[in-house]
């Protein structure tokens, strides 16, 4: 798993390529901690297009950003994911919490675009 | 029962090592022109119970995981086993989004995921002794 | 001995399992960052050493090859294992160019070849039980 | 293992890309004979830029190769091996019967140069 962190406003976007397992989240976990730390950011968008495979624990990071960013009163969105990590996501019924879009403009339209 | 192909592999129970199970599982698959949506479901159910033996059986304390893959008459047979603490309750276990280790980010879908990406789960398992997990996919033959 | 990590596969004896072999040890190999040269040493060795097991330990009949990789301290260590014919004169297998199978196009170079291409080579054999080939290599680190 | 069949003059050049081993040395004799059968040709040329694996049962190939082709009264060389092939070919000190040349050309050159 290769990781890109990148400030935009308040929104740290994150950038994932390669594959997202139990190994590979807890790298995940930890450098989004301290990304958050060093860069700030409120919200979290996640680009997932360079994601090659994924299973549960890929949902059970994302649930965990969630918990965190809502401490600090943000939004999580994810984008770019392709079918079979949107089909994960899906099985998972998180798309309530944690909204998917198909580009990264309207990812973070949607992070961006709630009232303070 | 006799397989046309089949391995068995024990490797130590580390994380790094799930990424391992999924590239044996894809080399023994590609001998028999999956698709790649068969590949990524067969491989995606494969992570998720290497990944329960690592931290639910051992939790993630050194141990040993049993892979097994076969191949017979146009269906892939998988085992996954560990000597691991073992599940209490298997009905709930196997409940979407139960977990009982939710400290560690763990979304209690794993054992969904092996339903839905494979044809049958059958899991066979007793308190200090350890889980086995079979699961099997036929592969579509155009 | 203990290792870092290790793996211990089990497969049918069969050619198509060659590459699976190399295959597997190359994916638990690669997490120690090899040089492409030693990766490819590595996987030559073991093909070596796996293809002996089906062509001469099992004389292509039925039967199971076993596979061992472990790492431990910057050196890989590998098992090849059949329970097959065994080798009656182990020095003169080892011999460049020997074979006792000229008429399958082998070259007698497969020992030469582990040889030149790991650090250590042992062979332990017996008629009638069976060869384990066990082959060491260190890694460079940079 | 990919095979390719091409004549040019007496010659059947034979273009492999992939690995070689125990396996697929078996795919390679027959169907070396098949072609020779079907396409006639004295000398053989093994193009092998293209190989990514050699065990030493490339060694037993080419030497059985050699053989068929020797009983004709035909030529074999290899052209474009690879360093990692070259030093298989090497340790077989088989260069005296198969020379190795690094383009086809001058492969083609030794095989059909000699004399009737
Ligand atoms: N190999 C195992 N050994 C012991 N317990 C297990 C094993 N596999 C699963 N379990 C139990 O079943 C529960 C549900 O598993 P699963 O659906 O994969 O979700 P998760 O791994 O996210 O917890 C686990 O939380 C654990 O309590
Ligand atoms: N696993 C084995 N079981 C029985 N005999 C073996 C085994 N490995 C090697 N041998 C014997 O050693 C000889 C030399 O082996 P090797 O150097 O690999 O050359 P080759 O495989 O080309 O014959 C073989 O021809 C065979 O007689």
């Amino acid at each position: 798993m290769e990781l890109k962190f990148l400030k935009r406003n308040r929104t740290l976007i994150i950038t994932i390529d390669g594959e997202i397992d139990h190994h590979t989240c807890e790298i995940l976990r930890g450098e989004t901690e301290r990304a958050l730390e060093k860069m700030g950011g409120k919200n979290i968008v996640f680009r997932m297009g360079g994601v090659s495979f994924m299973d549960s624990s890929g949902i059970g990071a994302m649930i965990g950003r969630y918990k965190d960013i809502q401490r600090l009163g943000g939004k999580i969105a994810i984008a770019e994911a392709n079918d079979r990590v949107g089909q994960i996501f899906l099985l998972s019924a998180m798309q309530s919490l944690i909204p998917s879009f198909p580009n990264i403009d309207l990812a973070l339209e949607y992070v961006e675009g709630g009232k303070e | 029962m006799e397989y046309q192909n089949a391995f068995r592999v024990f490797f130590a129970a580390k994380s790094q090592n799930e990424a391992l199970a999924r590239i044996m599982t894809a080399a023994f698959l590609s001998q028999y022109d999956p698709t790649l949506a068969e590949l990524t479901d067969i491989k995606t159910a494969v992570s998720e119970a290497v990944t329960n033996a690592i931290i639910h059986g051992y939790e993630e304390k050194a141990g040993e995981v049993e892979l097994f893959c076969g191949y017979q008459d146009g269906k892939i047979y998988i085992e996954v086993a560990d000597q691991g603490a073992g599940i209490a309750d298997i009905n709930q276990a196997r409940e979407p989004l139960y977990t009982s280790k939710p400290e560690l980010e763990r979304s209690g879908m794993g054992f969904t995921i092996m339903e839905s990406f494979m044809d049958g789960v059958r899991v066979q398992s007793k308190q200090g002794e350890g889980t086995r997990v079979y699961m099997e996919k036929s592969l579509t033959t155009e």
